[in-house]
């Protein structure tokens, strides 16, 4: 298993959660965040003052999926979420050991 | 700073244009010359002579036209600042609970000044001030208002209730729904949607102007030897509110994990103090209507030993309220300093037009002070209030209202205490007694679940603040 | 409980401080004393003289003091309160947006409010009440406003217009702007700020003073046979909003994401109900200055009874909704309260002074039934509202000005279906027509992708709550 | 569609109970008739009778109940919105400052407006206006207040200040919190809270009440060969605040963080823009009792004038922010916008009676383009105002006593600056001195991690929006 | 060391807490997200137009503890949160590195 | 790659922030969280009730770097984020198999 931690722009949310939906994927867990990237320099003002705004707001996606599916995921969330601009957002992927459903107890790829 | 000879400039441009023939400085000069000169016109006179003539063809009611249209005037004002504070206690009573009931409460809080006007027209206002009574200085049924217009004289109660009928009901009307409220935040955030409904229906149209009656409505406390006195309401409105909330909440119980085993409490905290503080400014600033609108008139002497007097209690409450927590609890509690605001506006309630602006500000110290323990008192005894409605509305009616037999000569101790425990008693019974009947009935509290998951979701289905992320939605 | 005693020690000082001789309580006692037992001295003597003196010097203006004085003073407060209207237009569309447009909902309620006054002063109030007409009963043109106290006899319109020209001019104004308010919040979340600018400035200036004046300033609807009646304007300021709002959004379109294929709907949520619900006290409020000062005098026989009806058709007008919205959709819905009451209170507006409290009841219930089935219906058929206002404003504006003719036998449906079907017909299509040449020309709607990143961050570079943690700052 | 049918019944039902017999349409019809066809009977008769020897009995008095009254009533309704300005300050500043200082900014709001009216009480009224001089124009020593309505022919100030003394009282309290007020906002987010509390006691106790005796209370400004004109206090509150907060900054210092090393500067975002904007609606709303309530009386002529170029002001003043911080800044900045309108409000302050409406135009245009450019300025100059307030009300308030010279042939240029330095020099000495005072004893700032955590948890231990997670509280 | 994630309902955050005290665990990180799973299908009303709310809100509850514990933690957590009803959450556990005390600079098992 | 999980004080986050930009580092990821930890017992009130405040404002910062420069990394944030008092915070590393620039479609290093 496999934990699939995507940073996304925020209104592309809707989008991801239906190509994953598409795919048959049930679970996920959605994170307000602000990023912090190469898309800077856009420069905001506050009373008369520019400024420039580091941190841009993003969401961050994580889904945990069983192994063989990993890059089928990762491919419908870049397929998703890309609009081809700077700030798009990354996907990073992350091993996982154990998954616990709490409710049931059941454990491993059953438990997502 | 290249910018500034922009500045420079246009202010110049402008200066000019103002300044120049034809400008409006000029003109303005021209014209208050040409006031100065001018001679009434045949016009003007005529104008004049018709004016006169129209205010006498209203021959009958020309005698109106004075103090009578100007307190009337102010009483409608009050009505609408009256109105007001029930913006006052929605906000209050929302920012000092939590987010997942705040939908809740405010349905709530638009329901009961809805319903209030509505039964207040349907029977209150006749129950309140019974033409005759069922059970003499004790009952009147009530009925629909009908053309309150209807007593063509206009001077429908004289100097001393400069109003027509339709401006003292709909002033009184107002008033009616704030009892009601004051439970509202009380039972908030565990009290089932429609078992409140139902609660403060019959609270608003029976049960307060019934027990009105018995000052206002020249009932048996208006029949007393030296008659009990209640200015606007410390015990007639407030008090009435806070032990019908204390009643209400005996059985209601405490929401869910504030109180722990082993004496222990957690506190829930409120969601939303810039909220609340708007409800305590707005119910300070409706409450010039509330004791001011009171007068019935616009009777200069009193109107201004009242709004002074309301003020400075008001202020004196807030203060003290605030060293009390700073020496008491070592921080300055924002909390009770509204609270505070609220003691000293409900301890001089009733007794504005009958002390100076010096006990007022005495009345208001107390208030402030008892403000703070109580609200430590009811946490201690864990009956829970999320507002401190009970120890605002109720502990301190109890204080303003006995408190002015001593700076008042004209004012009974006895009679004080008689009406303040026969509004607060009946007040408490009556919510006690709905309480269980409603609990026997319909069910009082929502499930466990329910409460966990929120009112606003299991009630209503909606979120008082449903954005997720500054730019999802 | 250790405090306790503390508290009965800071009492009992308080107490003894209060009644000592010298004390607050006592000194009160001995100036009522003195009070009563007063006689007027010579200075008083004086005084009185030199104040009837005073009155008299004012001679010419002298008989101004009485009604014309209370009635003046009842219309600018009456200004102000329709001046708060702004403010709860400009809450309640903020609260039923998205987050990632406060900034910008509120930038164009500031301008409005603004630019309606100062265009008001320019062109309108000379277009609204023209002095002249240019096109008999049809168009008469604007010029700035001059100095409004130049009628020396200040006996400005006589009993029923007891007012100044400047309190005339400045309640007209703050109307004024109401009618593009009510189109700011159907465009909200899409319209381009620069077009929307444009288009209410045209709005305020233009289209409502010259369908006003058909109506208010003497034109073809009040020369009907019976002539047209609408009070305070459910036709000529909502009925005409809401319809120019209808037609705008016809022309900009929904919201990007609210209307999907295959006939699925998404809704999009507001942002801050405890915002939204502010708003709708104090339109509430607000109203009773709407619905009063249009009574233009102190009269006091209509105010109490328009406050009377405003206050029960807006009480009646939540209650009918909530139960509507509790039945049809299961859940009882806080928007739909909050839109019930501003329902009734647009209902009533036609007739507010026409009508008793239990028509006004009536009316109101209608109105928040109705307002519920409207506003599902526009979004059936696509046509996307996020504040509800055309359903509020147009459709209940139409239902308030026609059933008045039921109620009152000097009311003649005839006239009220030819007024309400002007006002709203010519907003509908001056709002169409605008809007397609400003789609023409500037661009009516904002970019798909300032659409998606919200209008603050795209038009303003501004974001309402930018707090980014607790604690960041 | 299934329910509209619903709908139709439900309607319909409701139409024929409305219009059957015995229906309230019914009965307001037959009512109607009654009325038309009334004669006054015996007891009509009676009642007026009675009414008639009511006003006779209150004999001495009688005069009184006409200018008098409505006047008074005007006064009292002023001194509540003055009150609600202060609401307007709370949500203001505290929609222009972080999060983790909500708390602390409205608990300083609640303490000025409470402790302004005690002092004012306590000492400031009789300061203000002096009984005696102590040293002749300059100080008169204050004392409480005591029974203001002793002055029994009421007619306490004639027509020119037609008002009881406590209406006097209560209105001139309200005004003088708002120079504490506006000092509150600028030294925001840093300064210690007891020191800002007996800062602004010292200000609103004493050097408020001095400085207004000089112009106000017939002092030196009163007595100069042609007498310094401030209508409402552009200066003598306005000017005053704005000043003494510039004076307090200056030994305060800048927000840390703010000014970088290099120049650089990183603006610190107010955390909530919908409270930010309530506050300056409610503001304007409460300018209109504060200017108007300065007429003093309820003179017809005036108020009309003065709600017009008040309202003017503040629109053009709105618009001059706007369009200036678009050309300026490339983006519509809703902040400049909303100091537009205050900008606008504190210009026409001290004219709002001795200009036309046009004139007010031009005021408020200049005011609206001025504040950005201050608040540009002093940004510029580091010295860190979080709400822009020296701008508003010190550089505007300069601008609007002085710039009247220019449109009044009866007021001096030269006066005018003498006033103007007066008052706003005399508050910036004070406030120098009292905060140097302030730093050498009790400390004047927050320590460093006591402002990085935020004043709400390190002087109250509360937050000011504590759920974390919708549900989980 | 392991990473614990743990996806939980909000009002299950306080038995958590004390669940996790209880077996000596000093240290743990909670976000505010929102979940997307099986429980599904409630819909909510907004202006009387229904729709399915696919997000609702959950906590996260992040806890790194050494090896041995960790199932230990797991159980303990599992037996807070449970409520029997669909929704319950789910349980991560992913491997850990490094761990690093900011104030005193330890690392591993003695930072956490 | 890893993934480096800061949780520090809030007020520290610019300065975290610009020791990463000197080091070069283009990219990260900012979440708001609340801690519970070491640093408790500090009690707050509220309408005179005393409570602890357990969970605390903190900030998780997650950035993902080359293994090359992790140790550099933590050390900056280390430096930058510690005021030497309790509840600094602390850093986690955990490994990374995969980044993906959505953009781009770019894969590992160069991803991020
Ligand atoms: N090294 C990183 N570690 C963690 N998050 C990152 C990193 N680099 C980028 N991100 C996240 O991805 C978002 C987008 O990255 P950015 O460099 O702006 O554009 P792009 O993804 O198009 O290259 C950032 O806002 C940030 O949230
Ligand atoms: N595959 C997944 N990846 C990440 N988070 C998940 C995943 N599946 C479920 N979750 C999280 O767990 C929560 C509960 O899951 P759900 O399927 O609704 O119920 P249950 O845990 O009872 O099976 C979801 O709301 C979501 O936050
Ligand atoms: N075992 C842990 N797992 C996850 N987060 C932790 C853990 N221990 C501490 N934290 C986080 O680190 C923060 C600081 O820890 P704390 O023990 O208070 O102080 P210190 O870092 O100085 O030892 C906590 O508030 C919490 O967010």
């Amino acid at each position: 298993m496999k934990l699939i931690k995507a940073i996304i722009k925020p209104f592309k949310l809707e989008e991801v959660k239906e190509a994953l939906s598409e795919l048959g994927i049930e679970g996920m867990t959605v994170t307000e965040v602000k990023g912090f990237g190469r898309q800077k320099g856009h420069t905001e003002i506050y009373r008369g003052s520019e400024y420039t705004v580091d941190f841009l707001p993003k969401v961050m996606v994580e889904i945990v999926v069983a192994d063989d599916i990993v890059s089928k995921t990762v491919e419908a969330v870049v397929k998703a979420a890309k609009t081809g601009k700077i700030g798009d957002g990354k996907i990073f992927v992350l091993p996982i050991e154990e998954a616990i459903r709490i409710r049931t107890d059941e454990r491993g790829d059953g438990a997502v | 700073m290249k910018h500034w000879y922009k500045l420079v400039l246009i202010m110049s441009g402008a200066f000019i244009l103002a300044t120049a023939p034809g400008s409006p400085a000029q003109l303005q000069a021209e014209e208050a010359e040409a006031a100065a000169e001018y001679e009434p016109t045949e016009d003007d006179l005529a104008f004049k002579a018709e004016y006169e003539e129209m205010v006498a063809e209203h021959g009958f009611h020309a005698y109106a036209f004075d103090f009578f249209v100007t307190s009337m005037l102010w009483t409608v004002i009050a009505a609408g600042l009256v109105f007001l504070m029930h913006l006052g206690f929605a906000t209050l009573e929302t920012g000092l609970t939590r987010q997942k009931n705040a939908v809740n409460v405010l349905f709530k809080n638009v329901f009961i000044i809805s319903i209030g006007i509505l039964t207040y027209g349907l029977i209150g206002f006749n129950m309140h001030y019974p033409g005759e009574w069922q059970i003499p200085y004790v009952f009147g049924i009530g009925s629909p208002i009908g053309d309150l217009n209807q007593d063509f004289t206009l001077g429908y109660g004289g100097i001393g209730l400069a109003m027509t009928g339709y401006g003292d009901f709909i002033f009184q009307a107002m008033f009616a729904a704030t009892a009601a409220t004051i439970v509202s935040g009380v039972v908030a955030e565990r009290i089932k949607l429609s078992s409140f409904m139902v609660f403060s229906l019959v609270l608003v149209a029976f049960a307060y102007p019934i027990a009105g009656s018995w000052h206002w409505g020249e009932g048996f406390l208006a029949e007393l030897a030296v008659p009990f006195y209640d200015f606007a309401g410390s015990s007639a409105v407030h008090g009435f509110g806070g032990f019908a909330a204390l009643g209400a909440v005996l059985i209601l119980g405490a929401r869910r994990g504030k109180y722990l085993s082993g004496g222990r409490m957690k506190p829930i905290l409120g969601h939303n103090i810039p909220l609340a503080a708007v409800g305590v400014f707005l119910l300070w600033f409706g409450w010039f209507g509330f004791n001011g609108g009171s007068v019935l008139s616009a009777e200069p002497k009193d109107l201004g030993l009242v709004f002074t007097t309301t003020a400075m209690s008001a202020a004196m409450g807030a203060i003290a309220a605030m060293l009390t927590s700073w020496i008491l609890l070592k921080k300055p509690d924002i909390t009770m300093a509204l609270n505070g605001v609220l003691a000293g506006l409900v301890g001089i309630t009733a007794g504005a037009d009958a002390v100076g602006p010096w006990a007022a500000v005495f009345i208001g110290l107390v208030a402030g002070i008892i403000v703070v323990f109580a609200i430590i008192f009811f946490d201690k005894v864990k009956i829970d209030d999320p507002v401190g409605a009970i120890s605002v509305h109720g502990v301190c009616g109890v204080w303003g209202t006995v408190v002015i037999a001593f700076f008042n000569p004209d004012i009974s101790l006895v009679s004080q205490v008689i009406g303040t425990v026969t509004f607060c008693g009946f007040a408490f019974v009556v919510a006690v007694v709905l309480a269980l009947i409603l609990k026997a009935t319909m069910g009082l509290r929502v499930t466990e679940e329910e409460e966990d998951e929120g009112l606003d979701y299991s009630e209503h289905g909606q979120e008082a603040y449903p954005d997720f992320g500054k730019v999802t939605g």
